[in-house]
Parts: C-alpha cells; sequence; structure tokens
C-alpha cells in the first residue's frame, strides 16, 4: 500500500520496532548439541541404574533433565531467548495453561496423589 | 477536543461498497473481510432460526404432562441438535460474523492478515454445519446430547449413524474456528493502524482478542477428545471402551476442558458489544477501560481452571470439588467488575434508548440473572440438588439466551447501517425488544422453579402430578412468544436491508474508527491508513484523527482510483473446505471419498499456496 | 504459504506469518497436551498385556519382556535431536546466503541444501524407526485395539509421527524451491516458519520419551 | 425507560409470591420439592441454598436497581446543552466493587467447603450399605447384608444411614431423590458411594427418584422409589424379601431374617415387628401418595383381551419355558437365572413395573409383557406378545420368535403377581 504513509511520523506507540535478530551461530549452536546429546546420555544411562530407579528422586530428576532439554531448543534452536518478546509471550503462556492442566489432570485421575495429597 | 469530527454531509448511502465482483460467484469466490462477515452473519440467522424451531417443538412436547409430539428418539436429536446448532452454528459463528466485519475496521486495517485463509474458514462451516444439520430430516441426527459422554457414544451403545454424524461434524466445525482465530490474531496484533495501541483498542476488539487465544486453546482438546472417539468408533480403538478399563470420566474432562472456555468464548463477544453500545447512546466513554481490559483477561484465564464444575456430581473427592467450586467462584468477580463499570458508563450520560441500547440494558439485567445461578452452582454441595435440572436450564439459557443472544441482537441494531447503509426500522426494532424480553424471562424463569421442585433436564416426557405441569406451560407460552419476536426480527431485518432509512457513515455519533467510513464501506475501508490518537477517535482524538476521518468519510473512490492493491478473489478456499468435508464424509458413506477428498483438498490447497495473495506492487 | 502481508505496513514491524506460526505452536501445546495426558491416566489401567514397563503373561501362560525398547528409541531419539541442529544450521545458511565464503567449512556450513537434506534425512530416519517400533509391537501382539496401552501409545506417538511426516514434506518442498531457484535472504522467513515447525515438534518428542518411554 | 421499570414493578413482587408458593407448598402440590429436606444431607444442602439465595436476592436487588435507576436518573431529555462529563473511570469506586463480591463469596465459600468435607466423608460405621447399579433403563438395588436383590424399589428405615454404592452396568446414570438429598452419577469402572441418614422422626413415606444423566432412549422413563418406613416395617419387609419365592407354598410362620440387622431394629420395636405381616408392602395406594402412582398413559394401539383368567400354576409352566428365564432371575424358580433384566423374586410386592413408569396391577403387567416396547420406548426386554408388532425389530413377533398368546400371558401375570 503506497499511500498509508501520509502520517509516517506517527510510528506505533506500545511495540518495539522490528528489530534485527541476532541469532547466534554454528559456535554456539554445536554447544547446544552436544549438551543436548550429554543430556540424553545421561537420561538413558540413568533409566539402566536399578538403585536410581528406584529411589524417589528417579521421576523428578528425569523431568528436570526433560524440561532443561525443551528450555534448551526453544531458547536457542527456536530462537525464543533473541527474538521479538510477543513470540515469548505467544507460546509461554499457552505452554503455562497446557502444563496447569496436565498436572491438574493427573491430580484428578490420582495419578500424582500419593506425592501431592492424601489419597481419597 | 473536537467533537465530531465527521464533516456533516448529505447522508446517502455508499454504492461502491460491494460491487466490486456482484452475483453468485463474487460471493463464492470473495475474500474481502466485510463480505465474508455478512456470510456469516445471514448463514448464522438462519442456523439460529432453525435451532430455535428445534427448541419450539421441544417446547411443544413438553407443554403439558406426557405430551406425545415426537417419539423420544425424535427428542433426544432434539435437544442434542438444538443445543449444538445454537452453540457451533448460531452463536460462535453470529460472532465471528461481528470479528470478520468488525475487527480490521475497528483497528484501522484494510483486511485481515490471511484473507484467503478467512475465506476458508467460512466454508468450512457452512458445509460442516450442513453435514450435521442435515441428518435430523432422516431421523439420523446426533442424539448424545451435546456434551455427548462417553460411554453413551461408543460405538456399543450408540451403534448407528447418528454420533458419527456428531463427531465429524464437530470436527469439521472445529477446523474453521482454529483456522479463523490464527488469523485474528495475527490481525489485531499486527495490522493495527499508526497509533492503535493495545489499549486504544476498541473494546470489541479486546475481548474478541481474548477470544481468539481461547478457541486456539480449548479447540485442541475437544479435536483430541474427538479423534478418540472417531478412532473408537471406525477403528475400534478402546479409549471409552469400558469392558476394556477405560475411564468414562477421561471423556468429560477433555470435554469440559474444552467445553467451559467455550461458554467464555460464546459471551465475551457479545460482552464486547455491549461495551460498544452504552458508550455510544451515553455519550461517554466506557468507565473504567484499562479494568475492563483486564477482568476479560483474568475471565480468559480462569476460565480454564474451572472445568470440573460442570462435574461436582462425578464424584472428584472433597479437594478436587473445593478447589473448582473456589476458582469458579472468583470468576464472578471479574464478571461483576464489568457489569457495575457498565453501570457507571451510563451514570451521567445522556442515554438514548434506542433498540440498541435496550438490547444492550437487556444483556445486564438478564446476564446478572444467569451469573448469579452461575453462582449457585459453584458450590457443589448445592449444585448437587441443581445439576441436571432444569435449574441449570434455566441458568443456561439466561447467560446464552439473556447474555449472548442479547448482545448480538444489540451488535445487530448498531452496525446493521454500517453493513448495508441502511438502518433498521427502529419501532419494530422496540416491538421486538419487548416482545423478546417479556418472551425471554416468561420462558426461562420458570424453569428455576421447575428445576428445584424436581425436574430433570433431558426427557422427553414427564409424569402428571409431579409438580411441573404450570411451569412447563409457561415456559411452553414464553417460547411461542419468542418465536412471533424471531419472526418480527426477521422481517424488520429483510425489510431494512432494502428499504431501511439511509444511514450516512456515522447515525449514531458513536466515537470508534469504522464509524469514520462511508456505510457500506468501501472494499479497501480506509482510503489511508488512519492514525489513531485516542480510544474514540472521533470524540477526543487530535486534529490527526480528524484529518484522516476527513479523508476516509469521502466516497464514491475505487481501489483502483486510489491505487490501492486488493487481493484477488479466489474461488480455492471454498474448494479445499469442500475437499476436507468430503474426505471426512467418506468415512460415513464410502472409503473412496476419503482418498477423492483428500486429494481435491492438497492439491488446491497447494495451488492456493503457489498463487499470489494479489497483484504485484507497481 | 503467500506472503500476504510481505511488503505491506505491519503495527509491530513482524512478519504475520511468524506470528500465526506462535500462535499455531501455542495451541498445539494444548493438543500434545491432551495426548500425553490421556496416555498417562491410562498407564496401568489396561486390563490385558503387553504392558509398557512391566513383564506380562499372556493368556496363554507365555511371559513376556516389557514392550519398549529403551535402546531403540534413544538411538531415534538422538537422531531427532540432531535435526534439530542440521535445522538451525540450513535456517542460518539461508539467511548468509549472501555473505562471502572463504574457507571449505564456510561453505559447509552455507550450504542450505546441505542442510535441509540433512534435517529431512534425520526425519525420515526417526521415522523409519518409528515403523520399525509399531511393526514390532505388532509382532509382540500390540495394536492400537490391543487394550488402552495401545489405543493410547499409537495415538500419542502416531500424532507426533504425522508432524514429523507433514515436516519432512514441507522441508522437500523448501528443496524443491531452493534447487529451482535457490534459497536467499528474501526467503529466510519462509525457511525460519518451517524451522519453528520443526524445533517444536522436536520439543514435543524431548517430553515424549522422557514421560512415555523413561518414566515406569 | 417507563415501560421498562413499570415492567418492573409488576414482575419483582409476581416473582417474591412465586417464590414464596414454591417454598411453601406441600408435598402435596410439589411432590418433588428440593426445599423440604428429609435428611441431614438434603439439610446440609438446603442450609447452602438459604445463604446462596439470600446473597443472591441482595446481589440481585442491589445491581437490577441500580440498573433501574440509572436508566431513569440519566435518560436524554433533549434538554441537555452540553456533552455529558467524559469520565473514564474511578480507581477506588472499581476497587470496592472488586471488594464487595468478593466479601459476599467468601461467605458462600466457607460453608461450602466445609459442608463439602462434612457430607464426603467416610461413612459412619453401621450404616446400612445398599448397592446400586444402574442399566438402561431401570435400576438393581442389592442389599449385601440382608443377600437381598430387587429392583425400582428401596425400602430404607428411617433413622438409620444408608449409603449408596453406586455402579453402573453400561453408560453413566445418576441417583437422584430430591427431597432426600443430592445426586451421584453412576459411572462404569468407578465406584460413587453417597450416603445420608433419612429423619428419624418422619412418618412412614415414599419418594420418587429419578435418573438425572442422559442415558439414551428413556432416560426421560428411568425412575424409582424410596420407601422411607419404621424399622419394624423395615425389619419385616427383610424377612419377605428374604424368602425365596415359594411360589404355592405357604409362607413361614416366623420371620427369620437371615442375618440379624446391625442398628435395625431398635429392641423396643420387638413387640411391633410381631404385629406385622411378614413382607411388609408399603401402603402406597393412599390419596397422599398419589404422586408415587405413576400416570403414564398407555399406547392407543395396544390392547389385551378382557375377561381371561389367569392360572398361577400354568403361569409358571409358561414362564419357566419362554424367553424371560433367559433374562430374569427367580429366587425358588431354579431356571430362571438371567441377569439382564431385573430380579423377578418378589415382583408381586412392588408398586409400579419398568422404572416406576406403570402402577403393578394384572392389566398394566399384561400389556407390558405382551409388548413392552410400545410401552418404554427402546427398552431392551423383547415385545412378546404373539403378532404383536415389535417397534425395534419393525416386524410382528411370530410364534417360531417366542409369541405368547394372550392366555399364556394371563397366566405369566397372575404367577408374576403371586410372588409378593
Ligand atoms: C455464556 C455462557 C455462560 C456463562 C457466561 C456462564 C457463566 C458462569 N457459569 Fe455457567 N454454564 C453455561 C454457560 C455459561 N455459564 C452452560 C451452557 C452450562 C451448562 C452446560 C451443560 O450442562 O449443558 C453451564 C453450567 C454451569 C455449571 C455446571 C452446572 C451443572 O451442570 O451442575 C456451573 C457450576 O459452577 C456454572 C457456573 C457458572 C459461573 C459461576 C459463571 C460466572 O462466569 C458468572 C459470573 C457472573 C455473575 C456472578 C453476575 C455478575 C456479577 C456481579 C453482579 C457481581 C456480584 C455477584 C456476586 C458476588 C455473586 N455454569
Ligand atoms: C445460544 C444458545 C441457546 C439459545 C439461543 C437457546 C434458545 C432456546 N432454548 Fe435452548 N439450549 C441450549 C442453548 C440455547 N438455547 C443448550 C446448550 C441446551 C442444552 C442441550 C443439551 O442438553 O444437550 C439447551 C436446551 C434447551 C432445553 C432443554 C431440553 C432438555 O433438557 O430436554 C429447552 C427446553 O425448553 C430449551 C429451550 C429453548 C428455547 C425455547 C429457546 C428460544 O430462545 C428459542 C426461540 C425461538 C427462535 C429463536 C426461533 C423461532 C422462529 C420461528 C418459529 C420462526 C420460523 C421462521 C421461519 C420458518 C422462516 N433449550
Ligand atoms: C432380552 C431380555 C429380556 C427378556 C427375554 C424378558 N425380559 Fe422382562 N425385562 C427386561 C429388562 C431389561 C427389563 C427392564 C426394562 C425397563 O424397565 O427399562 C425388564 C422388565 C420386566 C418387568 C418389570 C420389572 C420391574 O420390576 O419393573 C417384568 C415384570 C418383566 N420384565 C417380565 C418379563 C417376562 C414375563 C418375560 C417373558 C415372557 C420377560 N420379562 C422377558 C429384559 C427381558
Ligand atoms: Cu439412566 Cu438417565
Ligand atoms: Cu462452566
Amino acid at each position: 500500500m503506497d499511500n498509508h504513509t501520509a502520517h509516517s511520523d506517527s510510528a506505533p506507540l506500545d511495540v518495539a520496532h522490528a528489530e534485527e535478530t541476532h541469532h547466534p551461530g554454528w559456535s554456539v549452536y554445536w554447544k547446544v548439541a552436544l549438551i543436548l546429546g550429554l543430556i540424553t546420555v545421561a537420561e538413558v544411562w540413568g533409566y539402566y541404574v536399578p538403585s536410581f530407579v528406584a529411589s524417589r528422586a528417579f521421576v523428578p530428576s528425569l523431568l528436570a533433565m526433560s524440561a532443561v532439554k525443551f528450555a534448551i531448543v526453544v531458547s536457542f534452536y527456536m530462537h525464543l531467548r533473541y527474538d521479538h518478546k510477543l513470540f515469548r509471550a505467544l507460546f509461554t503462556g499457552p505452554l503455562f495453561i497446557a502444563a496447569s492442566t496436565l498436572i491438574a489432570l493427573l491430580f484428578l485421575f490420582g495419578q500424582l496423589v500419593a506425592r501431592f495429597g492424601p489419597a481419597r | 477536543m473536537a467533537t465530531t469530527a465527521v464533516p456533516a454531509h448529505a447522508a446517502h448511502i455508499n454504492e461502491h461498497a460491494f460491487d466490486e465482483q456482484s452475483g453468485i460467484w463474487g460471493w463464492l469466490t470473495t475474500v474481502d473481510h466485510k463480505r465474508i462477515g455478512v456470510l456469516y452473519l445471514f448463514t448464522a440467522l438462519a442456523f439460529f432460526i432453525i435451532g430455535g424451531l428445534e427448541a419450539e417443538i421441544i417446547r411443544l412436547q413438553l407443554q403439558g404432562p406426557n405430551g406425545h409430539i415426537v417419539s423420544a428418539e425424535l427428542y433426544n436429536q432434539l435437544f442434542t441438535m438444538h443445543g449444538t446448532t445454537m452453540i457451533f452454528l448460531a452463536v460462535m459463528p453470529l460472532s465471528a460474523a461481528f470479528f470478520n466485519f468488525l475487527i480490521p475496521l475497528q483497528i484501522g486495517a484494510r483486511d485481515v492478515a490471511f484473507p484467503r485463509l478467512n475465506a476458508f474458514s467460512y466454508w468450512v462451516y457452512v458445509f460442516g454445519g450442513i453435514f450435521i444439520t442435515l441428518p435430523i430430516l432422516f431421523n439420523v441426527a446426533p442424539n448424545g446430547g451435546w456434551f455427548g459422554y462417553a460411554p453413551l457414544t461408543t460405538k456399543l451403545f450408540a451403534p448407528g449413524l447418528n454420533i458419527d454424524f456428531w463427531v465429524i461434524g464437530l470436527q469439521i466445525l472445529g477446523v474453521s474456528s482454529l483456522a479463523a482465530a490464527f488469523n485474528f490474531i495475527t490481525t489485531i496484533i499486527n495490522l493495527r493502524a499508526p497509533g492503535m495501541s493495545l489499549m486504544r483498542m476498541p473494546m470489541f476488539t479486546w475481548m474478541s482478542f481474548i477470544v481468539q487465544f481461547m478457541l486456539i486453546l480449548a479447540f485442541p482438546v475437544i479435536t483430541i477428545a474427538l479423534v478418540f472417539l472417531l478412532l473408537d468408533r471406525f477403528f475400534g480403538t478402546q479409549f471409552y471402551e469400558t469392558a476394556a478399563g477405560a475411564d468414562p470420566l477421561l471423556w468429560q474432562h477433555l470435554f469440559w476442558i474444552f467445553g467451559h472456555p467455550e461458554v467464555y468464548i460464546l459471551i465475551l463477544p457479545a460482552f464486547g458489544l455491549v461495551s460498544e453500545v452504552l458508550p455510544t447512546f451515553s455519550r461517554k466513554p466506557l468507565f473504567g477501560y484499562p479494568v475492563m481490559v483486564y477482568s476479560g483477561m483474568l475471565i480468559g484465564v480462569l476460565g480454564f481452571g474451572v472445568w470440573a464444575h460442570h462435574m461436582f456430581a462425578v464424584g472428584l473427592g472433597p479437594i478436587g470439588d473445593s478447589v473448582f467450586s473456589l476458582v469458579t467462584m472468583l470468576i464472578a468477580i471479574p464478571t461483576g467488575v464489568k457489569i457495575f463499570n457498565w453501570i457507571a458508563t451510563m451514570v451521567q450520560g445522556q442515554l438514548r434508548f434506542t433498540t440498541s441500547m435496550m438490547f444492550g440494558i437487556g444483556l445486564i439485567a438478564l446476564f446478572t440473572i444467569g451469573g448469579i445461578s452461575g453462582v449457585m452452582h459453584s458450590s457443589p454441595p448445592a449444585d448437587l440438588q441443581q445439576t441436571d435440572t432444569y435449574f441449570i436450564v434455566a441458568h443456561i439459557h439466561y447467560v446464552l439466551f439473556g447474555g449472548s443472544i442479547m448482545g448480538i441482537f444489540a451488535g445487530i441494531y448498531l452496525y446493521f447501517p454500517k453493513i448495508t447503509g441502511r438502518l433498521m426500522d427502529e419501532k419494530l426494532g422496540k416491538i421486538h425488544f419487548w416482545i423478546n424480553f417479556v418472551g425471554m424471562n416468561l420462558t426461562f424463569f420458570p424453569m428455576h422453579f421447575s428445576g428445584m421442585l424436581g425436574m430433570p433436564r433431558r426427557i422427553y416426557t414427564y409424569d402428571s402430578g409431579q409438580g411441573w405441569d404450570t411451569f412447563n406451560l409457561m415456559s411452553s407460552i414464553g417460547a411461542y412468544i419468542l418465536a412471533v419476536a424471531t419472526l418480527i426480527f426477521a422481517y424488520n431485518f429483510l425489510k431494512s436491508r432494502k428499504r431501511g432509512e439511509i444511514a450516512g457513515s456515522n447515525p449514531w455519533g458513536a466515537g470508534t474508527l469504522e464509524w469514520t467510513i462511508p456505510s457500506p464501506p468501501p472494499e479497501y475501508n480506509f482510503a489511508v491508513l488512519p492514525t489513531v490518537t485516542s480510544r474514540y477517535p472521533l470524540w477526543e482524538g487530535d486534529e490527526r484523527d480528524a484529518e484522516s476521518a476527513r479523508i476516509n468519510s469521502q466516497e464514491g473512490k475505487t481501489a483502483e482510483d486510489l491505487h490501492i492493491v486488493m487481493p484477488y478473489n479466489t474461488i480455492k478456499p471454498a474448494i479445499v473446505a469442500g475437499g476436507l468435508v468430503i474426505m471426512f464424509s467418506g468415512l460415513i458413506f464410502a472409503k473412496a471419498l476419503i482418498f477423492l477428498g483428500a486429494a481435491l483438498m492438497v492439491t488446491s490447497l497447494y495451488s492456493w499456496l503457489l498463487s499470489p495473495l494479489e497483484p504485484e506492487h507497481h | 504459504m503467500s506472503a500476504p502481508t510481505a511488503g505491506h505496513y505491519t503495527a509491530t514491524g513482524l512478519d504475520s506469518r511468524k506470528i500465526a506460526i506462535w500462535a499455531f505452536i501455542g495451541s498445539e501445546c494444548m493438543l500434545f497436551v491432551s495426548l500425553i495426558s490421556t496416555y498417562l491416566i491410562y498407564k496401568g489401567r489396561s486390563v490385558v498385556g503387553p504392558y509398557p514397563h512391566e513383564v506380562w503373561v499372556s493368556p496363554s501362560g507365555e511371559h513376556f519382556k516389557p514392550i519398549l525398547n529403551i535402546p531403540v528409541t534413544s538411538a531415534s531419539t538422538f537422531v531427532l535431536l540432531m535435526s534439530s541442529l542440521f535445522m538451525v544450521l540450513a535456517l542460518a545458511a539461508v539467511q548468509n546466503k549472501d555473505l562471502p565464503k572463504r574457507t571449505r567449512g564456510d561453505r559447509i556450513l552455507g550450504s542450505s541444501k546441505l542442510w535441509l537434506w540433512a534435517t529431512a534425512a534425520a526425519g525420515t530416519t526417526f521415522l523409519g524407526f518409528q515403523a520399525f517400533e509399531f511393526t514390532s509391537f505388532v509382532h509382540e501382539g500390540l495394536t492400537i485395539r490391543t487394550n488402552l496401552f495401545g489405543s493410547s501409545f499409537f495415538t500419542l506417538t502416531g500424532f507426533h509421527g504425522a508432524h514429523v511426516t507433514a515436516g519432512v514434506i514441507w522441508l522437500l518442498t523448501l528443496l524443491a524451491i531452493d534447487y529451482r531457484r535457490g534459497l536467499g535472504p528474501k526467503d529466510a522467513l519462509n525457511v525460519d516458519i518451517a524451522a519453528l515447525y520443526w524445533h517444536f515438534v522436536d520439543v514435543v518428542w524431548i517430553a515424549i520419551f522422557t514421560l512415555v518411554y523413561l518414566i515406569k | 425507560m417507563k415501560g421498562n421499570s413499570r415492567l418492573r414493578q409488576i414482575l419483582t413482587p409476581g416473582l417474591i409470591i412465586m417464590l414464596a408458593l414454591a417454598f411453601t407448598a406441600g408435598a402435596q402440590t410439589y411432590p418433588n420439592s428440593t426445599f423440604q429436606p428429609h435428611s441431614e444431607l438434603g439439610r446440609s444442602i438446603d442450609f447452602l441454598w438459604n445463604r446462596l439465595f439470600l446473597l443472591a436476592t441482595i446481589v440481585f436487588v442491589l445491581v437490577e436497581g441500580a440498573l433501574i435507576y440509572v436508566i431513569f436518573r440519566y435518560r436524554h431529555t433533549g434538554k441537555e446543552t452540553e456533552k455529558p462529563p467524559q469520565t473514564h473511570g474511578h480507581a477506588v469506586l472499581e476497587v470496592i466493587w472488586t471488594l464487595i463480591p468478593a466479601l459476599i463469596l467468601l461467605f458462600i465459600a466457607v460453608p461450602t467447603v466445609r459442608i463439602i468435607f462434612q457430607t464426603q466423608a467416610k461413612v459412619a460405621a453401621g450404616a446400612l450399605e445398599i448397592d446400586v447399579i444402574g442399566h438402561q433403563w431401570w435400576w438393581e438395588f442389592r442389599y449385601p447384608e440382608y443377600n437381598i436383590t430387587t429392583a425400582n424399589e428401596i425400602y430404607i428405615p428411617v433413622g438409620r444411614t444408608v449409603n449408596f454404592k453406586l455402579n453402573s452396568n453400561d453408560v453413566n446414570h445418576s441417583f437422584w431423590t430430591p427431597e432426600l438429598g443430592g445426586k451421584r452419577d453412576l459411572i462404569p469402572n468407578h465406584t460413587n458411594y453417597i450416603w445420608f441418614t433419612p429423619d428419624s422422626t418422619m412418618k412412614s413415606s415414599v419418594w420418587n427418584g429419578f435418573c438425572t444423566e442422559y442415558c439414551g432412549t428413556s432416560h426421560g422413563k428411568m425412575r424409582f422409589r424410596v420407601f422411607t418406613v419404621q424399622p419394624a416395617e423395615f425389619a419385616s419387609w427383610v424377612a419377605g424379601q428374604q424368602r425365596p419365592a415359594t411360589f404355592g407354598a405357604t409362607a413361614p410362620a416366623v420371620p427369620a431374617p437371615a442375618s440379624a440387622p446391625t442398628v435395625a431394629p431398635p429392641p423396643s420395636n420387638g413387640a411391633q415387628l410381631a404385629s406385622l405381616p411378614v413382607g411388609y408392602t408399603f401402603p402406597h395406594n393412599q390419596p397422599e401418595f398419589a404422586y408415587a402412582k405413576p400416570n403414564t398413559p398407555i399406547p392407543a394401539d395396544l390392547n389385551f383381551t378382557k375377561g381371561l383368567t389367569g392360572s398361577a400354576a400354568r403361569g409358571m409352566q409358561v414362564y419357566s419355558s419362554a424367553a424371560c428365564i433367559g433374562c430374569h432371575a427367580i429366587n425358588g424358580n431354579p431356571s430362571s437365572v438371567g441377569v439382564v433384566g431385573p430380579n423377578l423374586t418378589h415382583f408381586g410386592s412392588r408398586s409400579t413395573i419398568a422404572a416406576g413408569n406403570f402402577p403393578n396391577t394384572p392389566a398394566y403387567l399384561a400389556l407390558w409383557i405382551k409388548n413392552a416396547r410400545k410401552m418404554k420406548p427402546g427398552v431392551i426386554m423383547p415385545t412378546l406378545g404373539l403378532n404383536e408388532y415389535d417397534p425395534q425389530l419393525k416386524k410382528p413377533v411370530e410364534k417360531a420368535m417366542g409369541g405368547l398368546d394372550d392366555q399364556q400371558i394371563a397366566d405369566i401375570v397372575a404367577y408374576l403377581s403371586s410372588l409378593k
């Protein structure tokens, strides 16, 4: 559209200008891949250590490791760390609702009772 | 402060609005958000009448004890289709009509972000709507209730085609809603005119914005619930097979995780419309704008944490009951804030009781009643006496009819002149309002009594001597009165479209952007993208607002005159939609159709994606 | 995707398609959460075997090992994880197409075709693993109809697999364009969107791998 | 708007009168009212309801009152010369009308949570357990303590806590007796409980019960009856139900309950018990319980030969060689062990048939056996009358399909009616 520039002096007020996104390069990407790989190795290794599997730390630590992997991919490969804050909001909001729903459902179906509340 | 930015000029109808591609072909291929909005409006009103007719038969059957107008089988189809039609085919698309028509106008855009996707959403809706509605003519309509609880909907207990139509139909309609929601989110974020900051957006656009997020988060859940049911019914999986150990509560949870946000999806657009109506006819800006925005957001977020209040009778356990009860009660607070802020908007105003205003005030009065009965359900022990009785039916109609439908009527009377260039007949409008108001209360208020006096819902007949006869008779008479009201409305609507008084660009003296442009708006909406400096550019904007309003209120120029690039018309989205529906219906009719539909869909989709949206820039 | 707003004024200065894909990803979170919840809710509720982690006895008295094959799935997980690396390199290559390439390393890193192929190949490998897993399950007596575990497992991983398949098709379409006319910085956004989708599908697998395969 | 408020002026008192009517009218007019609780569960719900209703009324009056006032006060007169003040908001006011609803909700939330935990606590020991099993579209009731299985009608002693253990055999149903307490769903693979104590001061009465979860075609016809009777009457009923249906034999002289009830009857009632007939049945025909008598009309095209007399002895023969035994059980009739339909052991002692839809009289029973599917849509029990049109199979019943002629049906009626 050509003629909207009539008022080019009035910039949108609430949003930043399209910023140049400075994505990291190979030097960061391969390190990220390495970390991801190492965590995966740790996860699988943990699966094969019976004493660890039996311990109370097993489930929480597996969850933590996968959460870290999740966060790394999202923030580096999906550039959420570098991109416009709008994208962060578009992703984390729904993710929050989704995660809460998952937890609530597991609680309601008694899959989390042991940890969070007394059995009925 | 400029009192009004609209230059006084003789009101006449903007002849250049819809003529760029007229005839049926023009409507089939249009990608213009306004025309798609009009299509939505007409289609959804038609479905509203169909849903209403179903309700009338229900009321005829229940008019007295042991009624036998329809059989039990047909009755069960009628209430299922009444609920499904009203929710998915009438109220949601009526809201969508306003999303389409209004949002780009309110934010100062020339179209939505993805015009062809928009056309696609509409066609999927129409085809899906026909798909799910037609079976009632053959006595094979869905009959599982609008929330289709498993295991009643599994093959074992519902071997017929009825539920197949429902599962597939809803799946199709979900595609339409999702596609539209992505479109509007993007549109609102990205196509606001210069200066149209988020906190200057008209309240209707804000509420719609929130609704779009609720849509994209709620619909995937019912999609999955339906996929499970579909796999169970067609491919022998066991998600809802109790013999295999399945828990019927899975369906209920998944459905209501969708279902509760859905009810706010139904009400927030109406809230938004009323938030346009009240300031316009009070000549005052909306009271507490920021709080209205935040309360809407809060309703949206909390709406995802209350679903199990539909399941207080299933035995969630005391902790689950308590938590969901408390969160449900919390929702009353932001909703109350809205009610009070609307009333405060009118305080000290100069209230003009146009039909639109009367429907707007009607919403406040009636929705409050429905909201209050909602709070009464939110206390689980008390709800155990109420759930699945007519007390619930009373609640849902006070919020849905007294809320959504009243708000939508307010919106139709307000925006009819913008859509058609002509005013609706105010006298008939007021008659419509009063008959509607009386009929509505006569129909649904007695249901509070029949419910608390023990009448379960979804019963196709009841025995005499149960103490329900009088209340049911009242409800039925009320329903017939509502039919009269609806007929008056339909007459007014059709008559005024052709012969109504000519409106001019701003017949109500309203303050927002959409009133700066001619009625009906030209295909490009704004000759120049406006510059916005306030929430009500026509009331309180500075001279830059006035300038853009002046330029845009000029009529008679075509897009070509102004060198504005508009998207091509195209039939492809409609074909993709057709392919999608053919593909799904193949599950019922013939496997070959699945492949045929898929092939049609994929090829036309590629052809759509590879063809340019609009002429190259020059 | 065509570019409906390319060259148009936008309020945020961002491209509409990128906003739309992020909204889509947000929506997909709910989709997969519904699937994962169902799987977890039905865990341990099947009335007949096979079971994921427990030894089980068939009606005819045979003893069977737990059905999930962790070594194979670990390998496929690793492949999918690496595909994300390839994808991000493909995007960088497209974005930096016009930069001078001096060393051999520059040329390798700057080859969008290479990395797109690598990503698509990794995706296909993952799908191959999945096909292998599914067929071996069927041989061991687990189909989508066998029990609740079968139904929820195949539906969850099948949905994920369908997403990967769609992603591979998308990548191949991009490759076709790359061969026809070369992808350059002006196409970066198209590749970026595909990349976001691809990474998201990977991220979902990260969650599935832990919740379905590793936690007993 | 003048008219607007005038309407309200008429409506508001009208509504109040209607409410008052609804709350005060006796069981005669509103037999299923939730406002006349007869158990402690019902009363705690009623307590909550009263609180909710009071607060709701206050909110309603305030909001609608404010609305009407504003509509009147600020209507456009045409005489205004200036634009109204362009107020944009008022922080203090907005905080106030956020806090007041919050406060009101607190008054609801606290007793709500208290009553949730109170009513869903584990039932006290000594409660009478009744297993309720939902079927499309009838109720199976079992008293594990007494080893009784019956259908569609339950007897419970006043003053003793009953714990209903709810399960379903097919789809979801919901168990509700409005006057005794709230509902609870019957869900397959999911055991639910609801317990309450019928008021010990209550005279023997009957209550209507309903299925309130949509469960298919005849959901609207899935009803039941609850008889709250004095402990002695209950004991006598139990004794009667525990006897096998020894057709033709005389009843044993002394009632001998298999296991003595733990709570009821209290010792002081011993004398009374002896004076009661064994196999007590509630005198439901009294006019004050008219609401419990079904009024469902019979389809016009369903007739039965007039003047036939049935023989119970012959009836037992016919019954025992007809399809009936595949679905119905009668303790004492070794061939009749089906589980698809209601247990008929003491069928003669029930006051209604077909899940509370018809009075249990020979005329209705005969028609039911002849063509159940015409009398209640969708039922699983087949049409059995010879040459009768079966609305589900869409064809008449032939001899080969087990069709029974009217005389045979009359005999079965005689037999079943004798099973007191
Ligand atoms: C437009 C749709 C809509 C809306 C907006 C609402 C709003 C609310 N609903 Fe409603 N509801 C439905 C549509 C809707 N509902 C439908 C369709 C069903 C039935 C589904 C089915 O079974 O078929 C249902 C069922 C339903 C149930 C389940 C009942 C049952 O089946 O047992 C419950 C339970 O808590 C409930 C609660 C509420 C509450 C607390 C609100 C609140 O959001 C209301 C808040 C508003 C107010 C309270 C009024 C204004 C506030 C003030 C003036 C402030 C002061 C007020 C107080 C302090 C009380 N609703
Ligand atoms: C927005 C939603 C909406 C709307 C507007 C309505 C409107 C009406 N509803 Fe609706 N209703 C629901 C949503 C809605 N309903 C839902 C979700 C359920 C639950 C379903 C379930 O249990 O699964 C329900 C259930 C429900 C029941 C309970 C059924 C049962 O449980 O057995 C009843 C009973 O009276 C009823 C009645 C009515 C009536 C009389 C109207 C009236 O307002 C209708 C007014 C009439 C019309 C608007 C059209 C009449 C027009 C004509 C006659 C003109 C004819 C013109 C031509 C031929 C050109 N509804
Ligand atoms: C296919 C199974 C089936 C057969 C065969 C069958 N019934 Fe039934 N019967 C039922 C079911 C199911 C009901 C419950 C129907 C309802 O109320 O919805 C029922 C109900 C009844 C009732 C009412 C019971 C009550 O307490 O309300 C009577 C009496 C009865 N059957 C008698 C008979 C007789 C006599 C025959 C044979 C001539 C027979 N039935 C054959 C399944 C069967
Ligand atoms: Cu059983 Cu409704
Ligand atoms: Cu809800």
